[in-house]
């Protein structure tokens, strides 16, 4: 067996709290992919932080080529030879992709920044990447998922022998996701060695070679070979127990219903001729690619960027939304944000000050009192309905686990109370445990006369979810799926509606 | 007191410890002790009336600039919406002969009316406060400056004038309680209304707050004119403790405020990048430079040092506040 | 190439200062005399270095207020210098600029290792710089200027005052160093994403000190100036110009979070505010009524750069 | 370093005095910020300290503010200063600190520059600034041979005494008859940047109309001289004020005429020796000589001359006799002593 290139001995790190890892062992070889899984904090973003020189670990040894190191900034982590693709954005989105892509080491001519350079390299792995972007366009002109290929260009162009990724397919079409693990198997094989994060465990096994697995801050499985394991066994070391799937039952839709009803809409966002209904008790699926104006459409529908022609009507009233807070207080619609450290949650906030956000005018009395015992017991049943992790309501949401952020992101929107209720992409980086506890949560608020309009560009959850499915494209509905939660059937007919819009 | 916005409930000792007020409290403490103790005027009681005046007048101004450092904003305008208010408060009470009561509260009010000003330009311009400020802190002041001929008004109401003379257990000016009920009230503002909290959610992050349904230019406009009210609340301590409404009384165009506008809640640990607020910091941060410069003035060093010294003693102060919540910090996560 | 320079930060600004000066030129002939203009050079050479001493901060991300503290010791330390100890100039300029970079590794020394804001450490620092100064000239100013230093303040050549040289010069370093040096662009990153530069292997602190570094400097350089054209040490050089500093570049257009600044736009930004003082004093506007004019008409620059902005946003 | 400068008017001086006496007189001298203008106080306390047997010290706020200076004189009191002579940091907020100093038996006086009536000060001593700049301006026109057209360059809109100049020098202009004219008025320029920019862009644009100039502040004076020496601009007329060397040496090249010379010494050393008698039990006379100003009724001149290029040379010796003047009859014209 070929040395290990980086092995990690009984890694243990604490923050105020919690105990991140706990004598985590981890062994890399060159020429291999190597699955690196677990829940939301398990720990593999501490031990990728290691890796990468943003902490340092309390107690264990790093070993690179044999020889330990402590690497006390990422400037001696890239020098040693690691690159990585982290997890949040990393861009500087003024400046253009070529000179993010080359941040680390721009080329110089004469003491001056030698942009020809620049641009030729970054071109070179833009153009391998499948990107159709020219290397000196302002990476803020750039789409999430272009973004997020710049991020791993940036990670590639290093070339080096280690190369540590973290979620890196999470906003990237299926078609992107193809052509970068035909890179990462050519990187592969020419040596390299590459950690790959992901919850998705169909890309695991399909691009992995080993798989560690940490539940917990330890090892659940230290580099077992993929081809000892099936999904259930990978999703046993995850959870501790079986897969569990949502019992989703059945749900009545009243057809009659119409809650929301879009006629010939056009926005100021560039969407054209949309017609859409939306019933009590339905889950209303919105399909497409990256870019396909779904999230902008949800944006207009509460009042962010204009509806400019057609009509709206809620609850078969027309409907004029001029900002989020009509939407919420008049007509009762409420968004769940794709975006949730952007646009969903407060990080600096408490729970119960990101949770009572909706309700707090609801609540407060005589010149706006609101004490704040009132305000944290309307949250609490909330927070115990979705089962969020937190010491207490006054625990600040930034030092909260990815999927209890989440949670917190839809409990504020349960305590809204709304009839109609936007969800846009709800389990985009969400471990299995807590994705089925939303999945189950949306199925009975639908249950329970809520109508929900579900954005997500997960096929399995839509399928499992949606009562129909409208294909967007180009800022159009492309066509309508009824569903019969048959995966099979449905991603081809969706698959067709989309291919059909391209052909055209 | 406590911060508003995050739960450092229930952790004991170390987590009163980590809290900036509480560290502040516990330097503005050993200020005092080492000022008494090297000079003994510094407790007499002449001279903790006049510290607790200047004390009162800085927290207001502190405050004032705290409630727009909140939403991430700005005020550079706070002297300038001072003095202009105080002129037109002195006019009313000694050319238009209002009542004193009314005069004030007229003050108040074109405070808040100008600071609403603030608030629009930044809401509709889409400019950040601090130009949007820098503006109107010359427009305000000139305007001042042209409707006054900057005269001043130095005949105000006895009544007026003695509200600077207010002194309670024969040491204690009335600014100090005015502005710690000034405090108390924006704490609860803050904390104990929806209106408050949405500042603080905006302050935080304007677009989450927005698709929750927070009007967030409207919490912005309403921050500007609770700092115009504020700011003209200062005017009128000031006014009452200089016995006339003055045009120079925060230096040229206003400018004189901002020191103590600045200091005491970035001291106190509001956040320049909004969505944290500490009223108590805030009020505290004030309270330690005020004491900080009138212990120095009274040692004995040659008077053209005083400032150097006041820098220092600044430095190692924010340098000594550091260090401890580093360590308290420390400490927390190997507990 | 035209769409493009339309859409530059700094075209309404152009646009601006040109419609500022053309009306100021028909309304006051005397605008366009050589001396006036000479006038202007100077106002600018000056202005022009505290404007980008306050850039180069804004540019990391940070405020530094002590620019104006750090221009008065340094002024008050080269005239004295020359004065007292009988320094020859160049020594003296050697002298200014090590004190200089001395103040501006303190701010970002201490910035970097405590992590404390730099609007915090440079509010206290300005006091202990400027209070420095008052210690040492016990507010009296120095006046052994040497003639050489008088002379460069106030010679010309073809209607341009020689001190123009310096601000030239600084203004092409910052820009080359913004626009096509690593530092600089990593600066940027830094101001821009701090996270994002730290993972990208940019050694953060580094980077801020040298930032500061060239702020005093360039700080330094403005308060010498100033002791040329004043042709005495004043130590309340520099008392003013913290306002002007923050106004110009945010004028040009500088993002105060910090990642985004224009050289030119703040130049631009200076050139604004000079011809508006220029404007005040030629058109001889009642002294009561200036500051209204001069707040409202920074309101209507802003304005103005604010709206084509808007109206170039769609496109 | 900056000692010396008027030592030898300390000697002077010391000789009228008499011999010290003790006393428990602490004097605070206290100028409304750092400013050169009051350099002359130190030595002045040093003096009167040594001559009258009182503590006399001079005490700078650390900046030009009025809040600032209050701030600086309550600490005084607290550490044990009984007399308080005071340049107002502004003509009617003064009044307030200066009350409250009354109230606990503290006398006081307005010094270099007056507080409005009414006022808690026993006097003040010092500059009719009113005054001044009338005759400043006076003296200009006589230099422009009787007509023409002047600038005025003054200091911060927001003092108080900045309108009683403007006004001054319009009313002189106004008695001069219709030969004279105001062409412009240049405020705020304490700074020495914004006053080098403004009057410089003003002698650009009306350079050639302007006959003459009058300053009635510090650095906008020191700010032209300069300008006009750079120009070699002899036509322009000049009034300057105060004794900046600057200005001085201006006068002498004859760039400048002349400059408005006030007595910050005379005044320093004067009021301590009041302020000690004051001490000791005396009260200030109804009927004495005062003269009345527009801010005050309790005015005593400490001396304001117009200095040409022939007195320049000698003013200090000018200052001194209007200081031995005073103090010779000052106790028995302005002071009942028990």
């Amino acid at each position: 067996m070929t040395e290990p290139v980086l092995a990690v001995e009984g890694a243990t790190k604490s923050f105020p709290g919690v105990k991140a890892l706990d004598g985590v062992d981890f062994v890399l070889r060159p020429g291999e992919i190597h699955a690196l899984l677990g829940e939301n904090g398990a720990g593999k973003s501490t031990l990728i932080k290691i890796l990468t020189g943003v902490h340092l670990p309390d107690s264990g040894t790093v070993r690179l080529f044999g020889e330990p190191v402590r690497f006390r900034n990422a400037r001696a982590a890239i020098q040693a030879g690691i690159s990585a693709v982290h997890q949040e954005r990393n861009l500087i989105p003024r400046m253009s992709v070529a000179e993010n892509i080359m941040l680390e080491d721009l080329p110089e001519r004469f003491g001056f920044v030698d942009y020809a350079a620049v641009n030729e390299r970054a071109l070179l792995w833009i153009e391998r990447l499948g990107l159709a972007i020219r290397p000196d366009q302002p990476v803020r002109s750039l789409s999430v998922a272009q973004m997020q290929l710049v991020e791993i260009a940036k990670a590639l162009v290093l070339e080096a022998r280690i190369l540590l990724m973290d979620e890196p397919t999470a906003s990237i079409t299926p078609h992107e996701t193809e052509v970068l693990f035909g890179l990462l198997k050519q990187l592969r094989d020419q040596g390299a060695a590459i950690v790959f994060v992901s919850h998705k465990l169909e890309e695991v096994f399909e691009l992995c070679d080993r798989v560690t697995v940490l539940r917990d801050g330890r090892n659940a499985c230290n580099g077992l070979p993929i081809g000892e394991l099936d999904r259930a066994d990978v999703v046993r070391f995850m959870i501790g127990r079986d897969e569990r799937t949502a019992k989703l039952g059945d749900k009545p839709v009243d057809a009659a219903d119409v809650v929301l009803r879009l006629d010939g809409v056009a926005t100021s966002l560039g969407h054209a001729g949309i017609d859409l209904e939306l019933r009590r008790g339905e889950i209303l699926g919105l399909y497409g690619l990256v870019g396909a104006g779904r999230s902008e459409l949800a944006k207009a529908l509460v009042g962010i960027g204009g509806v400019t022609a057609g009509t709206v009507t809620v609850a078969g009233q027309p409907a004029v939304v001029p900002d989020p807070t009509t939407a919420l207080q008049r007509y009762r619609i409420g968004y769940v944000s794709e975006d949730r450290k952007g646009e969903g949650l407060i990080l600096i906030h408490d729970v119960g000050r990101n949770i009572g956000i909706t309700i707090w005018r609801r609540l407060s009395g005589w010149l706006g009192w609101l004490g704040e015992g009132r305000a944290r017991a309307a949250c609490r049943p909330f927070v115990e309905k979705l089962a969020i992790r937190t010491p207490s309501m006054g625990q600040k949401v930034g030092n909260l686990s990815g999927g209890n952020q989440q949670k917190v992101s839809v409990a504020k929107w349960l305590a809204a109370d709304c009839d109609i209720l936007i969800v846009d992409e709800p389990t985009v980086g969400i471990d299995i445990k807590t994705k089925t506890d939303l999945h189950e949560l949306l199925w009975e608020l639908a249950s329970s006369g809520k109508a929900i309009l579900l954005i997500s560009s997960d096929m399995p959850e839509m399928v499992a979810l949606a009562d129909r499915i409208l294909v967007m494209g180009g800022f159009r509905i492309l066509g309508e799926v009824r569903n019969d939660h048959d995966y099979g059937r449905m991603s081809t007919a969706i698959m067709g509606h989309i291919h059909a819009a391209e052909a055209a | 007191m406590a911060t508003a916005t995050t739960g450092r409930g229930g952790r004991g000792a170390l987590g009163l410890l980590a809290s900036n007020e509480v560290g502040l409290a516990l330097l503005i403490a050993v200020l005092v002790a080492i000022f008494a103790t090297v000079n003994p005027g510094f407790t007499s009681p002449f001279n903790l009336f006049a510290l607790s005046r200047v004390m009162g007048i800085d927290m207001v101004i502190g405050l004032s600039m705290m409630v727009v450092l909140v939403t991430g904003g700005l005020n550079l305008a706070v002297g300038s919406i001072g003095v202009a208010s105080v002129m037109l408060g002195g006019w009313a009470m000694q050319v238009a002969g209002v009542p004193v009561l009314p005069s004030m509260t007229l003050a108040v009010a074109f405070g808040a009316f100008l600071g609403w000003i603030n608030g629009q330009l930044t809401v509709r311009m889409g400019v950040h406060s601090f130009i949007v400020t820098l503006a109107t802190m010359s427009l305000f002041f000139g305007a001042m400056i042209v409707a006054t001929r900057a005269e001043a008004f130095n005949a105000l109401p006895r009544s007026f004038v003695d509200l600077g003379k207010l002194r309670y257990g024969g040491f204690v000016s009335g600014m100090l309680p005015l502005a710690l009920i000034v405090g108390l009230g924006l704490w609860l503002f803050f904390n104990r209304t929806s209106l408050g909290r949405e500042i603080l959610a905006a302050g935080a992050n304007p677009q989450a707050a927005e698709l929750s349904g927070v009007r967030v230019n409207r919490t912005i406009v309403v921050a500007h004119a609770l700092s115009g009210a504020l700011g003209a609340l200062a005017g009128l301590m000031l006014a009452a403790r200089n016995g006339a409404a003055l045009p120079s009384m925060a230096g040229h165009i206003g400018m004189g405020w901002l020191l103590p506008a600045f200091l005491a809640p970035v001291l106190g640990g509001t956040l320049l990048t909004g969505g944290v607020v500490s009223v108590a910091g805030t009020v505290l941060g004030a309270a330690m430079v005020t004491i900080i410069t009138n212990g120095l003035l009274q040692l004995q060093i040659g008077e053209f040092w005083v400032q150097m010294c006041l820098g220092l003693i600044l430095l190692a102060a924010v340098l000594l506040d550091r260090a401890r919540s580093v360590i308290a910090e420390r400490r927390r996560s190997v507990a | 190439m035209l769409k493009g320079i339309w859409g530059s930060d700094w075209f309404g600004l152009f646009v601006v200062a040109l419609v500022a000066g053309t009306g100021l030129a028909l309304f006051q002939p005397a605008f366009l005399s050589p001396f006036n203009l000479y006038v202007l050079l100077i106002s600018f050479s000056l202005w022009a270095l505290v404007a980008m001493a306050q850039m180069v901060i804004i540019a990391i991300g940070q405020m530094n207020l002590s620019v104006g503290a750090i221009g008065g010791l340094v002024a008050i330390s080269f005239a004295g210098s020359m004065e007292v100890w009988g320094l020859p100039v160049p020594a003296a300029i050697l002298l200014g600029l090590a004190i200089a970079a001395l103040c501006g590794l303190l701010n970002g020394v201490m910035t970097h290792v405590t992590g404390i804001s730099a609007f915090v450490i440079t509010l206290a620092t300005l006091s202990i710089f400027k209070g420095l100064n008052i210690g040492i000239t016990e507010a009296q100013p120095f006046y052994g200027v040497p003639d050489v230093v008088k002379a460069f303040g106030n010679a010309r050549f073809e209607g341009l005052p020689h001190m123009l040289i310096v601000p030239v010069v600084a203004i092409i370093l910052i820009w080359l160093l913004f626009n096509r040096m690593v530092l600089g662009r990593q600066m940027l990153a830094l101001g821009a994403n701090r996270h994002a530069a730290e993972l990208s292997g940019i050694r953060v602190g580094r980077v801020v000190v040298i930032a500061h570094v060239i702020s005093a400097v360039l700080a330094a350089m403005a308060g010498m100036l100033a002791v040329a054209r004043l042709q005495l040490g004043q130590p309340t050089i520099g008392d003013d110009w913290l306002i002007l500093s923050f106004a110009a570049p945010v004028i040009g257009g500088a993002v105060l979070a910090g990642g985004h600044i224009s050289v030119i736009g703040t130049c631009l930004g200076v050139v604004i505010v000079t011809l508006i003082n220029n404007a005040l004093v030629l058109l001889g506007i009642d002294p009561f009524f200036v500051q209204l004019f001069l707040g409202g008409l920074i309101l209507i620059a802003v304005g103005l750069n604010r709206w084509r902005e808007r109206r170039l946003a769609p496109a | 370093m900056r000692v010396a400068r008027m030592l030898p008017l300390a000697v002077l001086a010391a000789g009228i005095a008499g011999p010290a006496m003790a006393s428990d007189t602490k004097v605070a001298l206290v100028p409304g910020g750092p400013h050169p203008y009051f350099a002359a106080w130190e030595n002045a306390a040093a003096a009167a300290a040594a001559d009258f047997g009182i503590e006399a010290e001079y005490r700078v706020p650390a900046a030009w503010e009025l809040s600032k200076q209050n701030e600086m004189i309550e600490s005084l009191v607290a550490q044990g200063f009984n007399a308080f002579l005071v340049f107002p940091g502004d003509a009617n907020g003064t009044n307030a600190t200066l009350e409250e100093l009354a109230a606990f038996d503290i006398p006081s006086a307005a010094l270099a520059g007056c507080t409005v009536d009414p006022t808690a000060a026993s006097f003040c001593l010092g500059t009719d600034v009113a005054r001044s700049a009338y005759l400043g301006t006076k003296e200009l026109i006589e230099a422009m041979g009787g007509s023409g057209r002047i600038a005025h360059f003054t200091g911060f809109l927001v003092d108080p005494n900045t309108q009683l100049r403007i006004e001054a020098v319009e009313q002189a202009v106004a008695e001069a008859g219709g030969g004279v004219e105001i062409i412009q008025v240049i405020a705020d320029i304490d700074a020495p940047e914004p006053a080098d920019e403004k009057i410089n862009a003003f002698l650009a644009a009306r350079g050639s109309e302007v006959d003459g100039i009058v300053t009635t502040a510090w650095v906008p004076s020191v700010v032209a001289a300069t300008s006009l020496r750079n120009l070699g601009d002899k036509r322009i007329r000049m009034v300057g004020i105060d004794h900046d060397e600057v200005v001085l040496s201006a006068i002498e090249d004859g760039f400048v005429d002349g400059t408005m010379l006030q007595n910050p010494y005379g005044q320093g050393y004067i009021g301590s020796y009041a302020m000690d008698l004051i001490r000791q039990g005396c009260t200030m006379k109804e009927d004495a000589p005062w003269q009345q100003t527009a801010q005050t009724a309790h005015f005593i001149d400490s001396g304001t001359a117009f200095v040409d290029a022939d007195q320049v040379k000698d003013y200090q010796a000018a200052m001194v006799a209007v200081t031995d003047e005073i103090m010779a009859t000052f106790k028995d014209d302005f002071l009942v002593c028990n």
